[in-house]
């Protein structure tokens, strides 16, 4: 089991703690998506990773080419990209009427709003 | 011939009548096409289970394509009951809805979200009835992204931090889901639910495995709010408008839970799960946990929506508690508590929607001496609340009853004297309301209302005599529940 | 090696406090990450990671920030405990991806036991080379109804929580205004315009055979609009292509792909049986692709229009922090 | 005629009161009318049983092999008599009381006391454990709004205390002990001789004796007492039938059926796990008479002495031997003749005189003298002299205790009676020997009003009958311990 075997899976592991990390740690609430598009992306790399085999090609039938690259990997992550985006911009509205109800996109803020009335 | 086709249009009617209120644009055709919908759903889930139950596992290829190459609908005896709890819950909210909405939702907004709440319906259904792993995902998402709109639309700003904050942790979920899915893909190198049970026990105690175990545990905990991971729950509920709270309260965390037992007990198997992990222990420490530290924070809210969400997080620790049990007679407590529970906290919200059509907010202070004005609906949420306690001839006590018997089989009674204690708890958040409702004199505010339409007073009153029903007929209920928990114990191996 | 600069550009993002320029490196980080996919064989996906991640998402976080103000502040509380709960996820995943098969290794069980189906028979049982558009459109054409109904949803979530097609006076700045006293830019757009049309619907039907496909072609069509009004104004925009239209799309894609799907149940298949579209069973296939498709671009393009009227429709706010 | 009518027409009764809300002369017609409907069901019973039959009638089947089931058995029906028998009396009273001093809701009043009744005769023809426990909750909460009735914060207090040791007994012990026995015993049916036989080890059934015993919160065994006095601030009706007939007879009464049909007399005799109960019993009898004595407030001190009256009942089923039982279940049924005379005559004294302390009732005697006169008979019952049905069931007991030769038993009752004389004679004393304060002979109340009068005179009466015709209860209380 050597290190370049997984190499592709550590640095998804790595970008996975990174998005996780900005979501939880930070206040804004956009950074905060960004950090969870991170997230997500992360595990598009671990699908993909574990669909790619050496040698092979993009799995589009041609003459000249034998192996191809697993395509259900590709499927699924083409649908959880656009997931993905969805999300990102209900988000990003929720984001837009929250500052214009309390005039601030940072969460502390927001509580210490709330806790007056 | 149409009969074949009943799981497809189970999830896929709605699915239509969505864009189809879009186009439309109408209000109120809006919202008949829901009704309609959601009756006719409730029809074609009845249908489902009528059938399961005669003929056993139905399994449904779409477009043809036999699993585990395409996507298979799979109905067996849990998830036909839980669409069927979906369904009924679905049908009447939406009965009930006009009026409240008509108060709580701005008008020209309507016809949106009677496409979202169908959205919402849709993705619950095919969450429940698929049978192809990486579609629960999918569906999941639908069923998430309506929710978090319906929520924003409530009348208090803090709805829209509320939502935020659930799609950020849904979303968590979510992505935790597809980890653990993957990871499972991975190992056995297809999606199909049972596919993934046939081909699971080779790879068993690989560590890919345990992990994707863990990953679908922590998602789905997410989903069905179990603590500690319930942080976006009880807003959610409190400032949701009055339909979406009682509608999610009913049907949304119950589908989460039956997404648990079906990784659980489907794909992974019981030996598994129970056996080698210290699991069960975990479960049975979080429900514990929840059951205590959630009805005691319960006790102490005056919001009275915020005080029944907090109750439902600890509800939802007597469900898990029924899995972490692994016996029978537990199993049976958490199917049937599922059912039992997701009526119940309908009616109340249903009927607190029907308090709310008066007042902005429902504290224990602005429901004072309530009981005079609004005697069908307060007594109503007495009712149910007598069913949180677990008070004989009510479906809490039936939930109660196998649930300690599942901790005495498993021979934890200090577990079932904790079931039992925890109730007491629920004492006395329920006598907080009726003391407040009875017998404190009506402020000026409360002595302008009016007892509820009853176009709302009927749908409520339809799942508190449901309440009561099935708290003395249990056949339906408890009956299916144990052979669903036999079933799970069985595994589909 | 890409990989590391995918993780560099993560880093920059985690330390950045001004916001545009975390949108900016989120847009290089997707970019490299698209790149990094298509060295993985995945070019649908990177092709669409690009438009997604580097195009729309960006847009979507400038419009936002344009909304809601460009500077973090800084975090208030420890972030020890985000730390633990983000290391402890890896490390789980970590001890997990310790036991699958190594990297790029063909005796993988995912390439052993459904994939290899897909590969051998998809293009004699649908006549589309593009496999991973075959499996997309047909075995799982499921997933991407509904995958078209998580847009939809999105869509008349963003126009419920925003709303579309309010009049916006006419500003001199931003999206509301435009800028058609340049001269250039209208003729050059006059001139675009057409041709970005003309591409999307290329890769619209080219995705059979190359990467590509409904959602791209969706994406592009918006874009064409979203040009136009940029340059021309939005109201003129919105004359162009009214907010009830917009809506109407929305809507119209999804019905399309569901009632194929339904189509087929009434010709007696399955629900989004394709084969029985037509008497020939590849036809068939071929068809019920090509409408889904379809189905697909126009509620994506809808969608993509609805959220860019939705922002463009909103007004700036004074932040309360200065 | 099938058990399931005894709760059936005082639901249907509750419905018409709740009807006739406008009417009051209706409404009260209607509870009267009910009352007497259900002593004729009730009536109509007696011959099966005494002739040893057991009718019985399911309601529904709740869980598989659990229903909820009738079965009339001699104690259920003994007890049965009495609270159906009393509630007509107490139903006379009640119209004095309520009308006397204007009392608010008096519909809901009625109502409630309806369904009260039904849950009681739910109890005593409980057919098994699952309801016994389904209608003892019941009964808890139909009471509580008669409990809770004035609205007054001390009357919401004394509803908290009510419920709280009240359900939380039941929910935290006896449905636990429930569960368990269905657990190890497969049934949850009562049947002679227990169904715990050789089912249970010796420590086991101590563990589930305390259960029981302490989870049946009714039969108010220290320390769970406290609910009782609480449920003194109801309006003396409901102290009257409710509280020193229906309900905490209702406890009792679970206790005893619980040893007699689930632990069986024979068994239990055998296990040295639960020789702990009589001295519980015991010592709950003794210091309860002693709150008694040194209580000042009236309906107070008969709560207390209600306490240390229900432990004669425990006491007696304790001694585990047929003619204690016997002794259980008399004093059931004399205990509850004299102390609603007691109330009756509590609740008159406030009607007339709005008293409610023992201090005030010097020389009360002579302007009330039919009440003091049926206090003074209710009085002596419960000191248990002849010729007054208190006699009767304490004779058993004591004669049970000196039988088993259980000396602190023998020792309790002599104590017990000592201080019941203690605690009741100086009233009676003071009451027509004494002469009361000196500005009160000049504006003099007279009598209460007619039904209450009539009320407190027939059960008076009732008490004198009872001990010199006690066949019929006799006759019930042989065949309970003949089996």
């Amino acid at each position: 089991m050597t290190f370049t075997a997984h190499f592709n899976s550590w640095v998804a592991m790595a970008l996975l703690t990174v998005g996780l990390y900005i979501v939880i740690a930070r206040g804004n609430l956009v950074k905060k998506l960004v950090g969870l598009s991170i997230f997500q992306t992360s595990v598009y790399l671990l699908y993909i990773s574990a669909g790619k085999i050496i040698g092979g090609t993009a799995p589009i039938i041609a003459e000249g080419f034998r192996v191809y690259s697993n395509p259900l990997p590709h499927v699924l992550i083409l649908t959880a990209i656009v997931v993905g985006v969805a999300t990102l911009a209900l988000g990003l509205a929720l984001v837009v009427r929250i500052k214009e109800a309390y005039g601030t996109i940072e969460e502390d803020e927001i509580h210490s709003q709330d806790e007056e009335p | 011939m149409i009969a074949h086709h009943l799981p497809a249009l189970q999830v896929v009617v709605p699915l239509l009548a969505a864009p189809l209120c879009v186009m439309l644009r109408g209000a109120r055709a809006a919202w008949l096409i829901a009704l309609g919908v959601s009756w006719a759903m409730f029809i074609v889930a009845g249908s489902l289970l009528a059938r399961v139950l005669r003929e056993g596992v139905i399994s449904y290829a779409l477009g043809s394509w036999e699993p585990p190459w395409g996507i298979e609908y799979r109905v067996d005896l849990l998830n036909a009951f839980v669409v069927v709890l979906v369904s009924l819950v679905g049908a009447l909210v939406i009965s009930y809805s006009r009026e409240s909405v008509d108060h709580e939702v701005r008008r020209e907004q309507h016809y949106l979200f009677y496409a979202a709440y169908l959205l919402c319906l849709a993705g619950l259904l095919g969450l429940a009835i698929t049978g192809d792993a990486f579609n629960v995902f999918v569906f999941l998402e639908i069923s998430s992204l309506s929710t978090y709109v319906l929520i924003a639309l409530g009348r208090d700003r803090r709805a829209l931090t509320a939502s935020y904050q659930y799609l950020i942790m849904g979303t968590i979920g979510a992505t935790f889901i597809v980890i653990g899915v993957g990871l499972l893909y991975l190992m056995t190198g297809t999606l199909n639910m049972h596919d993934l049970a046939q081909r699971l026990p080779a790879v068993e105690h690989t560590r890919p495995v345990l992990a994707a175990l863990a990953f679908l545990t922590v998602g789905i905990s997410l989903k069905l709010a179990l603590f500690p991971l319930h942080l976006w729950l009880p807003n959610a509920y409190a400032f949701a408008p009055s339909v979406v709270t009682a509608f999610l309260a009913a049907t949304a965390t119950k589908v989460a839970v039956y997404l648990l037992l079906r990784f659980y007990f489907t794909v992974f198997g019981a030996p598994l799960v129970l056996g080698e992990m210290p699991l069960p222990e975990i479960l049975l420490a979080l429900s514990l946990a929840a059951m205590f530290a959630m009805s005691t924070v319960a006790i102490f809210q005056d919001d009275v929506k915020r005080m029944l969400a907090y109750s439902s997080v600890a509800q939802i620790g007597y469900i898990t508690l029924g899995v972490s049990t692994g016996t029978a007679a537990g199993l049976t407590g958490t199917v049937v508590h599922l059912f039992n529970h997701g009526i119940t906290k309908g009616s109340l919200f249903l009927l607190l929607g029907c308090m709310a059509m008066g007042m902005r907010r429902i504290t224990l202070q602005h429901i004072r001496g309530i009981g005079r004005i609004m005697p069908l609906t307060t007594f109503g949420v007495v009712v149910g609340g007598l069913s949180l306690i677990g008070v004989p001839l009510t479906v809490g006590f039936v939930s109660k009853w196998y649930l300690v018997l599942g901790a005495l089989e498993r021979g934890w009674w200090w577990v079932a004297v904790l079931i039992l204690a925890s109730s007491l708890l629920a004492v006395v958040y329920v006598w907080r309301i009726v003391e407040a409702a009875y017998f404190k004199a009506p402020g000026e505010q409360v002595a302008k209302l009016r007892e509820a339409p009853l176009s709302m007073l009927v749908p409520a009153w339809v799942l508190v005599v449901a309440t009561l029903y099935f708290g003395v007929d249990t056949r339906f209920t408890a009956g299916v529940a144990a052979r669903v928990a036999e079933l799970l114990l069985g595994g589909f191996r | 090696m890409l990989l590391v600069l995918l993780l560099a550009s993560a880093l920059a993002i985690v330390r950045a406090r001004n916001l545009f320029a975390v949108v900016v490196l989120s847009g290089i980080y997707s970019f490299i990450m698209a790149t990094q996919l298509t060295v993985l064989d995945a070019v649908d996906v990177a092709m669409t990671e690009a438009s997604v991640g580097a195009g729309i998402s960006t847009v979507l976080l400038l419009g936002t920030l344009y909304l809601t103000g460009s500077e973090e502040a800084a975090p208030g509380h420890r972030p020890i405990l985000p730390l633990l709960v983000a290391l402890a996820t890896a490390g789980i995943l970590i001890y997990g991806t310790l036991g699958i098969p190594v990297f790029g290794d063909p005796s993988g069980a995912i390439h052993q036991h459904v994939a290899p189906r897909y590969l051998q028979e998809a293009v004699e049982a649908t006549g589309i080379p593009n496999v991973v558009t075959a499996v997309l459109a047909s075995y799982r054409g499921y997933d991407t109804l509904g995958e078209t109904t998580v847009i939809f949803t999105a869509g008349i979530g963003v126009i419920l929580l925003l709303g579309i097609g309010r009049r916006v006076r006419e500003r001199a700045q931003g999206p509301g205004g435009g800028m058609q006293e340049y001269l250039v830019l209208r003729v050059i757009a006059k001139l675009l315009i057409p041709f970005a049309l003309l591409f999307a619907l290329y890769v619209q039907f080219h995705g059979d055979f190359g990467p590509g496909g409904g959602f791209q072609a969706g994406v592009i069509l918006a874009a064409g609009v979203i040009f136009y009004a940029v340059i021309f104004g939005l109201t003129k925009a919105q004359k162009l292509v009214p907010p009830r239209l917009v809506e109407i799309l929305v809507a119209l894609g999804v019905a399309v792909f569901a009632l194929v799907g339904a189509l087929g149940l009434i010709l007696g298949g399955n629900y989004l049986d394709y084969f029985v579209l037509d008497h020939d069973p590849v036809h068939g296939q071929h068809r019920g692709v090509f409408w889904v498709e379809v189905g697909v671009c126009i509620t994506v393009a809808g969608v993509m229009l609805a959220i860019f009227y939705a922002f463009a429709g909103r007004r700036r706010r004074p932040d309360s922090r200065s | 005629m099938s058990p399931a009518w005894a709760i059936a027409v005082p639901l249907g009764g509750a419905v018409l009161i709740a009807a006739a809300r406008a009417r009051p002369n209706l409404r009260e017609t209607v509870t009267l009318s009910t009352a007497a409907l259900l002593l004729g069901v009730v009536a109509s019973l007696v011959p099966e049983v005494l002739a040893g039959g057991h009718p019985s009638a399911v309601l529904a089947e709740v869980f598989p092999g659990i229903a909820l089931r009738l079965e009339v058995e001699p104690l259920g029906m003994l007890f049965a008599l009495i609270a159906s028998g009393l509630w007509i009396v107490n139903s006379i009273y009640s119209i004095g009381y309520m009308r006397g001093n204007r009392e608010q809701n008096q519909t809901r009043f009625y109502v409630c006391f309806a369904l009260a009744l039904a849950a009681t005769m739910g109890v005593a023809f409980a057919g098994n454990l699952l309801t016994l426990f389904v209608f003892y909750e019941l009964l808890t909460l139909s009471t509580y709004p008669l409990v809770t009735h004035s609205g007054k914060p001390e009357a919401i207090a004394g509803g908290r205390t009510y419920l709280g040791v009240l359900i939380g007994t039941s929910i935290a012990f006896l449905l636990l002990g429930i569960l368990w026995t269905w657990q190890i015993a497969g049934t949850l049916e009562f049947a002679w001789g227990g169904i715990l036989e050789g089912r249970a080890s010796n420590a086991m059934t101590g563990l589930l004796l305390a259960l029981y015993t302490f989870g049946i919160g009714k039969a108010a065994l220290m320390p769970f007492h406290r609910w009782l006095p609480a449920a003194m601030v109801a309006p003396t009706p409901v102290s009257a039938l409710l509280h020193a007939v229906a309900v905490v007879k209702a406890g009792v009464f679970s206790v005893v059926k619980v040893i007699v049909y689930v632990f069986g007399v024979d068994n239990l005799a055998g296990m040295h796990s639960v020789d702990w109960l009589p001295f519980a019993a015991g010592f709950t009898i003794v210091m309860a008479s002693l709150v008694a004595l040194r209580s000042d407030n009236l309906k107070r001190r008969l709560a207390y002495s209600t306490v240390s009256q229900l432990s004669y009942v425990v006491l007696a089923a304790a001694l585990l031997t047929p003619i204690s039982i016997v002794g259980a279940a008399l004093h059931i049924s004399t205990h509850a003749l004299g102390k609603i005379t007691l109330f009756f005559a509590a609740g008159a004294i406030y009607t007339a005189a709005h008293k409610t302390e023992v201090s005030q009732l010097a020389g009360i005697g002579r302007r009330m003298p039919w009440t003091m006169g049926a206090f003074a008979v209710g009085a002596l019952s419960m000191i248990g002299l002849p010729p007054f049905a208190g006699f009767l069931s304490k004779w058993y007991i004591l004669q049970a205790a000196m039988g088993t030769g259980q000396t602190v038993a023998v020792a309790v009752i002599v104590a017990s009676t000592l201080l019941n004389a203690g605690y009741f004679l100086p009233i009676v004393y003071s009451a027509f020997f004494k002469t009361g304060p000196a500005d009160e002979q000049g504006h003099g109340h007279g009598e209460a009003p007619l039904p209450i009068l009539i009320a407190q005179t027939a059960t008076a009466a009732g008490t004198v009958a009872l001990f010199f015709f006690p066949g019929l209860f006799l006759g019930l209380a042989d065949r309970l311990a003949g089996g």
